[in-house]
């Protein structure tokens, strides 16, 4: 049970979600990690795009920006920043978003800009970058963040990325034809909005974490699947390759570059 | 006359004090050198603008040379928040900042459609999103043929642009490949433009459809070798991660940030000076 | 699914009757061997689309694919008249030939549209020409923020692509280089895409930003070496300016044209064949 | 006096108008024939560019087609035909545009569409292809071509690419900023728009022509200024490098390719 940390957990429950073939545009940090997993384990086929430019990328080492040289020089093409949002973001080719958030509310509806007011605020987070486009020209989108109540609010203070809006149809109703988000993986388990009222429902809990624990973490009150079901802990290929992954990536980046 | 001077020069002569003033590059290429040149020639009210201001737009707005910025994402990559920006948001510090916010699609659009001589650029976005509440920028249009709802913009068209590249030519012929991000889109779009090479060629040698500018589009070109370090420019040199990391204690704090700007930027003389001192400094028992 | 098939397959599975078609190419990697095997196949009543309609489109023409033609510049390049296209167009020979008119910015912003999946394109040009008043799709919009009066054309997104191209490897992916055209934009765009290839290589090497497309936004890719014959492949072969020149005559008459279709298109079981067929009978002497 | 021909004249006269350093969008036919005389003589550092895409071309022998491998291979950059309309030409790059044309009228609007009715054509001709735009783009237009009554005429019957559409400020009302025509080539002389009216004027006469020869081949009461001058005649390196150019263009064509 201790065999592995919550944030492996969540790494390789993320990774699972991604389907072998797809076309994926990823976020950097837990979503790279993620993806790239993916791609070393179930996934060989998977096409990750990275907004740099690169497209088809197999680093070796998980990018510490998401323009590292590892990117370009692992990748099947590199296209200008503006082909790439024109042509293949917009264009429609994407079947995955995967995303991170700084804030997520229960709709899943993402906040990366402010926290507080905006021309007065208490913290000024890095900015949209690619995801609210991600979130809406994506055919779907995965989202991976930790679990605490300053992350998972009732109600984000700004949407940066639209995830559900105000639930129900409004997402549809605002002129987006794409799903949305359809799971946000933690380190505690996996939730995915409600087919019909959009909210945000734990389905599934990562081995050693609990109920309680969840709604500890998360600023509403937490519908659940009853019962709720344990994530498959994760293999000895899956850890051993999410490990060696990590490793080759810490001593990478511990030099200079 | 030639286009090639040195960087002191280009910057004294083509940034004006209030320009707006677009220092791009994702990730790959970005022009250090030539913001350190700005920084120590205390250039002032600059707009800045850039889809992902770093290390060296908070290094800008912390030296008080930034009355705007105009940006899509302002992160130190893979570390965590630009603090002088945040700074220059959250209290005023050195002088408040004001915010231009657009999403990455969006800022693309705007220097695609600077590029192109439109006065606006249409965009498959925004909706949902709380940006246009803040941006008054961004409009809405209905498609003639479809009665789609879109979202416009201005287009982008910077006073000055300024990249770093691989390679030019004696005759100011730019050639650069890998992550190109928005630069040829910011060339064009722009009234003025400095580019910083690593090397000047007898002759460029770019593959068939590789990414030249002509001579006749840029103002300046400047040989400064390592000009994007920490940065880092394929073919030449990695990204300094370890900078990166480094950055975050000194930008947190405003004494030790004062102190590195006076340190490693108004005291010396140009950036191979710099690079040197903090190579010296910085990094000591790294020999990579 | 593999997505390499014969072109046989190719286009009997995925060019249907009533289709709007674009085979482009600007001068170079014109798809000629596509175009012979739809006029072989009798697919019927296409919008064929291109930037720059030459002979293979005066063949589908004359053969009877063709109901409409969406183009901004239709000619024998260096030789003169489509004289297929101008008897359609002045005649009704061999049907009448409904035309959609545009200039070469206004299709190139079109096809850029259509690969950015923005519903319409806008174009600082039209003002001036009596284009506009012959085509209803060209019309008029004011900038939200300068008042300037720009002209809007729908997206251009064809039911099917076809290009011709360098290499693709065993999973389909493609890579194309020199004079690329709207190949791109025209892919993209697309529903549907076919490509033909000179060949098929065990891994492609294209150079940092080199022009690839890869397998998932392709249907069918087909090995025709060859393929652009009598336009010319870079890096393979050359263009046959002789055959341009020869097809003048051959087109001018009817008599002479629907015999030429029927001995080197119909009668043939392939683009190989034809070439060969051609080469023998058509360039006598010509050893090159 | 009979040591060139009336097309080598107008050919020299047409490359003397194309000044060294300038940026020059170059349509097939004559144009490029005199963009790349003056490329070859006084104007080495011309920058020539061809819609097909490139940039920069330095021609061994003359282009049959747009597009030849000649000038892709030749040229300093090759870029897509969408990037070369919108970042190049509709971006403001060029200064000068050099066209051709099949029709011409008094104030230099050009025809290359239709003659006689659009829906029920006299004679169907090429079509637009890049020239409206060059005509509007560019910061001013060279027109070249042979002079006859069926080519110069007093109104075209559509205009495919605007000139001084009906004169005086016409152009200007029209929204057009660029200059417009500034001369206009021919086999007999040298036609430019009066300053004020706009209407094309006979500036100079190639040697051997005469103005009532202009005025025959012109579909209108043409005027000339009094005196008209001659056009310098080619000097012998014009002529030779001229002709060294034909030559190894006619042998570079009479292969297969």
């Amino acid at each position: 049970m201790n065999q592995y940390t919550a944030e492996e957990m969540m790494t390789i429950a993320a990774s699972r979600k991604l389907k072998n073939g797809v076309v994926c545009f990823v976020g950097i940090g837990l979503p790279s990690a993620a993806a790239n997993l993916a791609r070393l384990t179930h996934a060989p086929d998977v096409v990750l795009i990275y907004e740099s430019g690169t497209i088809g990328t197999k680093p070796n080492v998980l990018p510490l920006s998401i323009g590292d040289g590892e990117l370009s020089e692992s990748a099947q093409m590199v296209v200008s920043v503006p082909e790439m949002f024109r042509y293949w973001l917009q264009g429609g080719w994407v079947d995955v978003g995967f995303l991170g958030a700084a804030q997520i509310d229960k709709f899943a509806n993402i906040n990366t800009t402010v926290i507080g007011d905006y021309h007065q605020p208490k913290t000024r987070l890095p900015g949209a970058g690619g995801a609210p486009e991600i979130s809406t020209n994506a055919k779907e989108s995965l989202i991976i963040l930790k679990q605490s109540k300053r992350a998972f609010v009732e109600k984000v203070s700004f949407i940066t990325s639209p995830g559900h809006l105000s639930g129900g149809d409004a997402r549809e109703k605002a002129g987006l034809s794409t799903k949305g988000p359809t799971a946000v993986i933690t380190d505690l388990g996996v939730l995915a909005p409600d087919p019909v009222s959009k909210e945000l429902v734990l389905v599934s809990l990562h081995e050693g974490s609990t109920v309680e624990q969840a709604q500890e973490a998360t600023g509403w009150h937490l519908k659940t699947n009853d019962p709720v079901p344990f994530t498959p802990p994760p293999t000895p290929l899956e850890l051993s390759v999410l490990r060696d992954l990590n490793e080759r990536t810490a001593l990478a980046h511990s030099g200079t570059h | 006359m030639s286009k090639i001077c040195s960087l002191k020069e280009a910057i004294a002569r083509i940034v004006k004090n209030g320009d707006s003033v677009a220092m791009e590059g994702f990730t790959h290429l970005i022009p250090y050198a030539a913001g350190h040149e700005v920084i120590r020639q205390q250039k002032r009210n600059l707009t800045l603008i850039r889809m992902t201001p770093d290390l060296i737009y908070d290094q800008l707005i912390g030296a008080g040379c930034v009355k705007k910025m105009i940006f899509s994402w302002g992160g130190n990559p893979g570390v965590g928040s630009l603090h002088r920006f945040r700074d220059a948001v959250e209290n005023g510090w050195p002088q408040p900042l004001e915010i231009q916010e657009h999403s990455h699609a969006d800022m693309a659009s705007t220097y695609d459609a600077g590029a192109a001589n439109l006065p606006f650029a249409v965009l498959r976005g925004h909706i949902g999103s709380d940006l246009p509440l803040y941006n008054p920028q961004i409009k809405w249009i209905t498609c003639p043929f479809t009665d789609e709802k879109l979202a416009v913009m201005p287009a982008l068209n910077p006073d000055v642009t300024i990249i770093h590249a691989q390679q030019a030519d004696q005759q100011g012929n730019v050639f650069l490949w890998g992550i190109v991000g928005v630069q040829k889109q910011a060339v064009l779009a722009a009234e003025k433009v400095i580019i910083t090479v690593e090397e000047i060629v007898v002759k460029l040698n770019p593959p068939p459809n590789g990414i030249v500018l002509p001579h006749w589009v840029i103002d300046a070109v400047c040989k400064v070798p390592g000009g994007a370090f920490p940065s880092y420019t394929q073919g030449y040199y990695e990204r300094n991660n370890r900078f990166y990391q480094q950055w975050d204690p000194i930008a947190r704090d405003r004494e030790r940030f004062n102190q590195w700007i006076h340190d490693y930027v108004m005291a010396v003389e140009n950036f191979a000076d710099y690079k040197a001192q903090l190579e010296k400094d910085l990094i000591p028992g790294d020999t990579k």
